[in-house]
C-alpha cells in the first residue's frame, strides 16, 4: 500500500462515515453510505484483496443502495429531530 | 422509481423517459453477459459467483428504475424466481452429496475430486468449484431481485396475497 | 472407508437445507404438504441424531473433514458426548414444535404457510449446525443463518411484535459483529480457525492483550444471543411477540444454543485462571435474581414465561460457573476433573433439557389456550384446564417440573446443581460457594411462588370463557412433552449419565 | 506518550481508523432513534469490523492472490478475504431482513422513529 | 432521548478504552512475519547436541515429545526435517494413509530456527499450504476462489444459505395476505 494515499482515503472515509449518521436527510445518508462502500472499496484494491473489493463495489456500493432506496421510497424521507 | 413522490413504486403514471428506456434496455444484455463472464471467470481473476449473481440482478434493478415497477415485475413472474432462488442451492448442496455418492460413501460432504468428469482428481476439483460458482451465481441472482422487488413494490392487499 | 453414521453429522444439517429448499417450491403446489415434509425431515434427522449420540457414547468422538481437507486446513465436524446431546435435544423439541405449528400457524400467522415452514427449517438447520460444528467460522455463519431465521420468525406475526424483532435485529447483529470481532483477534495472533488447533496454539499467549480482548468479546457477543441478566433487554419483548412455536423454540433450545456455543468456546480455548468461572456465576445468579423479581409481577402469561427462561438460563449458567470455579480453585489440574466440578456441569447440561421440554411445553400449551379464548392475560384464564383438560393437566406437569417437584425431570437438574454447591462448600470453601448456595435456594423457592400461582390460576380458579380443548396436532406435542417429564423424572439415571459423560468432555477429563 | 503515538498510532494506523469507524457506527446503532439511521450504523459497523479483517491480511510488498506462474515474490494473504467474502453477504442479508421490518414497522405505525412507534404502542394499550 | 445518547457515549468510551487497552499487542499490519501471514511461535528448546541430528535430517526426541505434550494429534508429529539454511529448518509431516491418494504426500508444518542457544519452534500459519499447494491440488489459478469454494467450501454453502434465509424472510415478512380464514 502507499502510505499517504491511503492516510488521505482513511481521513475521507471517517469524515463520510460521521456525516452520513449526522445528516437528517435520509436520502442524503444513504448516497453518502454508498461512498462510504465505495471508498472502501478503493481502499481495499489498495490492499491488494481485488475480489472482496469487487463484492463490496457490487453489494455495498450497488445493491445495498438499492435496497434502502428501495425501502426509502415506502417510508419517509425527512428524519425526525 | 422517484423517492420524492411518496406514491413512488406505484410508476404507472409515469411517462416512460424514451432516453431512459432505450439506453437500459440496450444496456441490459451488456450488464447480464458481463455478469456471466464475471461468473464464469472467477476461476482465473477477480470474481466469482456472487459478485456475477449481485451484478445480474442488478440489471434487473435497471429494468425496474427504467421502466417502473409493475411493468418490470410482469417480465419477472414470482414462481420462476422462487424456483431460481432454491436451485442455486440444490446445485450447491447436491454436488457436495453428489461427492459421498460417487464415492459410495468413501469420500466427505463436498470433495469435488470424486464427481467422475475427468479423470484427472485435481481437474475434477476445478470444475467442481465451477458449477458450484454456477449454483451461487443463480442463487444470489435470483434472492437479489426477488429482494429488491419485495421491497420497493407496495403490492395490493388481494394481489399479494394470490402467490405464496 | 468411513462408517455410514460417521457420514450423518454433516448429512443432518445438509438434509435440513435441501428440505428447506423444497418446501418453499412445493409450498406453490400445495400449501399443506408443507409441514408434512418439514415434519418428516425433522424426523429423519432425529432418528439420525439418535444413531450419532449412540455412535459417540459407544466408539469415541466422529471427526468428520469437509471437502476431505485436513483440520487446520479445511472445517472439521467435530463430534463428541456433548454435540451430540443437545443435537438430540435440539431436534426433538424441533420436531414437536413443527407438529403444533401445522395448526397453530393457520391460527396465529395465517396465509404464509410456505415462506414461514421455510423459514423454519431454516431455523432447525442453524441450530444444527452451531451445535455440530468444530470450526470458529463455521459456527458464526451458522449463528448468522439461525439468527437471521429467528429475526424473521419473530417478526412474522405483525403488530407489536416487529418493533421486538427490530429490537432483537440490532441487538442480535451486535452480539455477531462482537463474536466476529473476536475470532478476528484470535486469528490475529494465532492464524488459525480450527476450534481444536486454536486450543493448542493460544497457552503460549495467554497474557497477550489481544487474546483477553477476544475474551471479553466472545462473553459479550454470545451472552446477547443468550440472553444473559444486563444483555437480556430484547427477550422479555421478543419471546412473547413470537407465534408460541416459535416462542417454544427460542425459549427452550435457541438461548441454550447460545449457552452450548459459549462454553464450547470459552472452555475449550480459555483455560481456568480466566476465572470466567466467577464471572459466569455472578451473571448467572444477578440475571436469575433479576428476572425473578420482574416475573413475579406479570399479568401475561407469555410475558411471564420469556421472563422464567432468563432465569433458567440464569441457573444453566451458574451451574456452568460452579464447575469452572471449582476447576480454577484446583492447584494442579489433574486428569479428572473433581467430582462436584463435573456434577454441577452435568447439572446444567441436563438442565438444558428439562428447561427446554417444560419451557416449549408450557408456551405451546399457552398457544393452545390463545387458540380458545384469544388471550394472554393470565387473569382471563381462570380455570381453563376444565374446559381444556389435555392442555391444563399437561401444562401443569410442566411448571411444576419447571419448579422442580421432585418425581419430574426439572427436579433432578436443579437437585444435581444444588447438590455439586453443597460438595463445593465442603471442598472448596469460601464465601462464594455459600452465596451461591444461598442465593440458589433463594430463587427456586422464589420461583415456586408464581409457577404455583399460574398453575393455580389455570387449575382452580375459574373465571375463563367457556371453550374446547384445541385441535389434535396442538394437543399431541404438550401431551408427549408431559409424559417425557414424568418418565425422564421416574428414571433419570440414564439420562445423567449421559450428562456426566458431555461435562466429562468439556471439562477436559473425558 | 510520543514513544507510544508513533509506535502504536502510526504504524498501526488502519487499525485505528477502523476502531472509530466501529465506535460512530456503535454509536448510531444506540442512540439514533431513527430505524434507517440504525441500519445505517450498522453497515457502517460492519464494514469496520471488514476493514479490521483486510488489514490483518495485507503484507507491505505482497501481491494480489492470483497465481501467476513463474512468480517468485509474495502474495498477501488471501484467508482474511475469504471470510470477510462470508461476512459480506451475512451483512447484506441482515440488511435487506432489517430494511423489511422497517417498512413493515412504517405501514404499521406510519412512522420510522421508535419513540413515536414506542409512543403509539403505548395508546393501543400494549 | 438525552438518556440513551448518553448511555451510547458510554458504551462507545468503554469500547474505545478497550480498544487502546489491546492496541499494544496487535500485530503490525503489513508484516509477512506476523502469525496470520506466515508463522505463529510454539516454543523454544535448548540447541546443544541437536544441531547436528536436524542438519542430518533426523527429527529430535525432544521436539516429539514437547509437541505432544501439547496435544498435536499423531498425524501431525514431524517425521522429517529439512533445512533450508543456514540455521534453519522445515520439519515436515506426512498424513495418515487413508487419504494417502488424493492429498499432498507431504506437508511443511513447522518451522525451527536458531536464536543464539535456544531453538525456536513455530508452526506455520495455514496461508502456507494455501498459497503454496493450492494451485497444484485445485488447478485454480485465483486463491480466494479455491480456498472459498473448496478449502472453506462448507462456509460458501452456509453463506449462500444465509442470503437465501434473506430472501424468504423478507418475503414472510413483506406478503401480507389480509383475508383470514375464519
Amino acid at each position: 500500500m502507499i502510505p499517504s494515499l491511503d492516510l488521505v482515503l482513511l481521513f475521507l472515509i471517517v469524515a463520510i462515515a460521521i456525516a452520513a449518521i449526522t445528516v437528517r436527510d435520509l436520502l442524503s445518508a444513504i448516497m453518502l453510505l454508498c461512498a462510504y462502500s465505495f471508498l472502501m472499496a478503493v481502499i481495499w484494491v489498495e490492499m491488494h484483496s481485488v475480489d472482496v473489493a469487487f463484492t463490496e463495489a457490487a453489494v455495498g456500493a450497488g445493491a445495498s443502495t438499492a435496497f434502502l432506496i428501495a425501502a426509502l421510497s415506502r417510508t419517509t424521507r425527512w428524519e425526525k429531530k | 422509481m422517484n423517492t420524492k413522490n411518496s406514491e413512488a413504486g406505484e410508476g404507472k403514471e409515469r411517462a416512460g423517459d424514451v432516453i431512459v428506456e432505450t439506453i437500459s434496455r440496450l444496456m441490459v444484455p451488456f450488464i447480464q453477459l458481463f455478469a456471466l463472464y464475471v461468473i464464469i471467470h472467477g476461476a482465473g481473476g477477480p470474481g466469482g459467483g456472487f459478485q456475477g449473481g449481485v451484478i445480474f440482478g442488478a440489471s434487473f434493478v435497471l429494468l425496474v428504475i427504467a421502466f417502473g415497477i409493475v411493468n418490470a415485475g410482469d417480465r419477472f413472474p414470482e414462481g420462476a424466481n422462487t424456483a431460481f432462488m432454491s436451485l442455486g442451492v440444490y446445485i450447491y448442496a447436491g454436488v457436495g452429496l453428489l461427492c459421498i455418492i460417487f464415492s459410495r460413501g468413501a469420500a466427505q460432504f463436498l470433495n469435488y475430486g470424486f464427481i467422475p468428469l475427468t479423470t484427472h482428481f485435481e481437474e475434477n476439483r476445478a470444475l467442481g468449484m465451477d458449477l458450484v460458482e454456477i449454483g451461487i451465481g443463480i442463487t444470489v441472482m435470483a434472492v437479489v431481485t426477488s429482494i429488491f422487488f419485495n421491497l420497493a413494490w407496495k403490492r395490493e392487499p388481494e394481489e399479494g396475497g394470490e402467490e405464496e | 472407508m468411513l462408517s455410514p453414521v460417521e457420514q450423518f453429522p454433516v448429512l443432518v444439517v445438509a438434509i435440513s437445507m435441501l428440505s428447506a429448499f423444497i418446501i418453499l417450491i412445493a409450498g406453490r403446489v400445495n400449501k399443506k404438504s408443507c409441514c408434512f415434509i418439514s415434519i418428516a425431515t425433522i424426523l429423519l434427522q432425529l432418528i439420525m441424531a439418535f444413531f450419532i449420540l449412540h455412535h459417540v457414547l459407544t466408539k469415541g468422538t466422529i471427526h468428520y473433514w469437509l471437502g476431505g481437507w485436513k483440520p487446520p486446513w479445511g472445517i472439521e465436524y467435530l463430534v463428541d458426548a456433548l454435540n451430540a446431546y443437545v443435537l438430540v435435544i435440539v431436534l426433538f423439541l424441533g420436531l414437536l414444535c413443527a407438529i403444533h405449528s401445522k395448526s397453530s400457524i393457520e391460527h396465529e400467522v395465517p396465509g404464509k404457510n410456505a415462506s414461514f415452514f421455510t423459514v423454519y427449517q431454516l431455523f432447525i438447520t442453524g441450530l444444527c449446525g452451531v451445535t455440530v460444528t468444530g470450526d470458529i467460522f463455521n459456527m458464526y455463519v451458522f449463528i448468522e443463518i439461525l439468527s437471521l431465521a429467528a429475526y424473521a420468525l419473530v417478526a412474522s406475526k405483525g403488530g407489536i411484535a416487529l418493533r421486538a424483532g427490530f429490537t432483537y435485529l440490532v441487538m442480535g447483529s451486535i452480539g455477531a459483529c462482537f463474536f466476529l470481532l473476536g475470532i478476528g483477534f484470535l486469528y490475529a495472533v494465532t492464524g488459525s480457525l480450527n476450534i481444536h488447533d486454536l486450543s493448542l496454539l493460544l497457552p503460549p499467549l495467554y497474557g497477550n492483550r489481544v487474546v483477553q480482548a477476544a475474551f471479553i468479546f466472545f462473553i459479550v457477543g454470545l451472552g446477547i444471543k443468550m440472553a444473559i441478566f444486563p444483555l437480556h433487554t430484547w427477550l422479555p419483548d421478543a419471546h412473547p411477540a413470537a407465534p408460541s412455536p416459535i416462542s417454544a423454540m427460542l425459549s427452550g433450545i435457541m438461548i441454550m444454543v447460545g449457552f452450548y456455543a459459549l462454553i464450547r468456546v470459552l472452555f475449550t480455548l480459555y483455560p481456568f485462571y480466566y476465572h470466567y468461572g466467577l464471572i459466569l456465576l455472578i451473571l448467572g445468579l444477578l440475571s436469575m435474581t433479576v428476572a425473578n423479581l420482574f416475573a413475579f409481577f406479570q399479568k401475561d402469561l407469555k410475558r411471564l414465561l420469556a421472563y422464567s427462561s432468563i432465569v433458567n438460563m440464569g441457573i444453566v449458567a451458574t451451574g456452568a460457573g460452579v464447575a469452572a470455579y471449582i476447576l480454577s480453585t484446583v492447584a494442579e489440574p489433574s486428569k479428572t476433573p473433581p467430582e462436584a466440578a463435573s456434577l454441577a456441569m452435568a447439572g446444567a447440561l441436563l438442565h438444558i433439557l428439562s428447561h427446554g421440554i417444560g419451557k416449549a411445553m408450557v408456551f405451546l400449551g399457552s398457544g393452545n389456550i390463545h387458540y380458545g379464548i384469544h388471550t394472554r392475560e393470565l387473569a382471563k384464564m381462570g380455570g381453563i384446564g376444565r374446559d381444556m383438560p389435555f392442555t391444563g393437566y399437561s401444562m401443569s406437569v410442566g411448571l411444576l417440573s419447571l419448579l422442580g417437584l421432585p418425581p419430574l425431570i426439572g427436579f433432578w437438574s436443579k437437585f444435581l446443581i444444588i447438590m455439586s454447591v453443597a460438595m463445593a462448600i465442603q471442598s472448596v470453601g469460601g464465601v462464594v460457594m455459600l452465596t451461591t448456595f444461598i442465593l440458589l435456594l433463594f430463587n427456586v423457592i422464589y420461583a415456586a411462588a408464581y409457577y404455583l400461582r399460574v398453575t393455580k390460576v389455570l387449575m382452580i380458579e375459574s373465571g375463563a370463557v367457556r371453550t374446547h380443548e384445541a385441535p389434535f396436532p396442538m394437543v399431541f406435542p404438550v401431551v408427549v412433552f408431559a409424559l417425557f417429564c414424568l418418565i425422564g423424572g421416574l428414571f433419570p439415571i440414564s439420562l445423567i449419565r449421559v450428562a456426566v459423560r458431555a461435562s466429562l468432555i468439556i471439562l477436559g477429563g473425558g | 506518550m510520543m514513544e507510544w503515538l508513533i509506535e502504536e498510532v502510526f504504524a498501526k494506523y488502519n487499525y485505528w481508523v477502523s476502531i472509530i469507524l466501529m465506535l460512530i457506527g456503535f454509536y448510531a446503532m444506540i442512540a439514533k432513534g431513527n430505524l434507517i439511521k440504525k441500519v445505517i450504523g450498522l453497515s457502517i459497523f460492519q464494514t469496520a469490523i471488514f476493514l479490521f479483517y483486510i488489514s490483518l491480511g495485507d503484507i507491505t510488498g505482497g501481491t494480489e492472490p492470483i497465481v501467476v506462474e513463474g512468480y517468485k515474490g509474495i502474495y498477501v494473504n488471501p484467508l482474511p478475504h475469504v471470510l470477510i467474502l462470508t461476512a459480506i453477504v451475512v451483512a447484506v442479508a441482515t440488511l435487506a431482513v432489517a430494511l423489511a421490518l422497517v417498512i413493515s414497522m412504517y405501514e404499521e405505525y406510519g412512522t420510522i422513529e421508535e419513540e413515536e412507534i414506542i409512543e403509539k404502542e403505548r395508546e393501543l394499550g400494549v | 432521548m438525552k438518556l440513551i445518547s448518553l448511555s451510547a457515549l458510554l458504551f462507545v468510551i468503554f469500547l474505545g478504552v478497550l480498544f487502546i487497552y489491546v492496541a499494544e499487542d496487535i500485530p503490525d499490519f503489513g508484516d509477512p512475519y506476523s502469525a496470520p501471514n506466515r508463522y505463529i511461535k510454539l516454543f523454544s528448546m535448548d540447541a546443544a547436541g541437536l544441531e547436528d541430528n536436524l542438519n542430518k535430517g533426523v527429527v529430535p526426541e525432544v521436539l516429539t515429545s514437547e509437541l505432544k505434550a501439547i496435544g498435536f494429534r499423531d498425524d501431525e508429529l514431524p517425521l522429517r526435517v529439512e533445512p533450508i539454511k543456514e540455521g534453519e529448518w522445515e520439519a515436515i509431516i506426512i498424513p495418515e494413509e487413508k487419504e494417502q491418494d488424493f492429498y499432498p504426500k507431504e506437508q511443511k508444518y513447522y518451522f525451527i530456527k536458531k536464536e543464539g542457544a535456544k531453538l525456536d519452534v513455530y508452526r506455520y500459519a495455514l496461508i502456507k499450504r494455501y498459497v503454496e499447494e493450492g494451485h497444484h491440488e485445485t488447478e485454480v489459478p485465483n486463491m480466494v476462489t479455491y480456498i472459498l469454494a473448496d478449502y472453506r467450501g462448507y462456509d460458501t454453502l452456509g453463506e449462500t444459505t444465509v442470503i437465501f434465509t434473506a430472501g424468504v424472510a423478507v418475503m414472510l415478512l413483506l406478503r401480507r395476505r389480509e383475508k383470514r380464514p375464519e
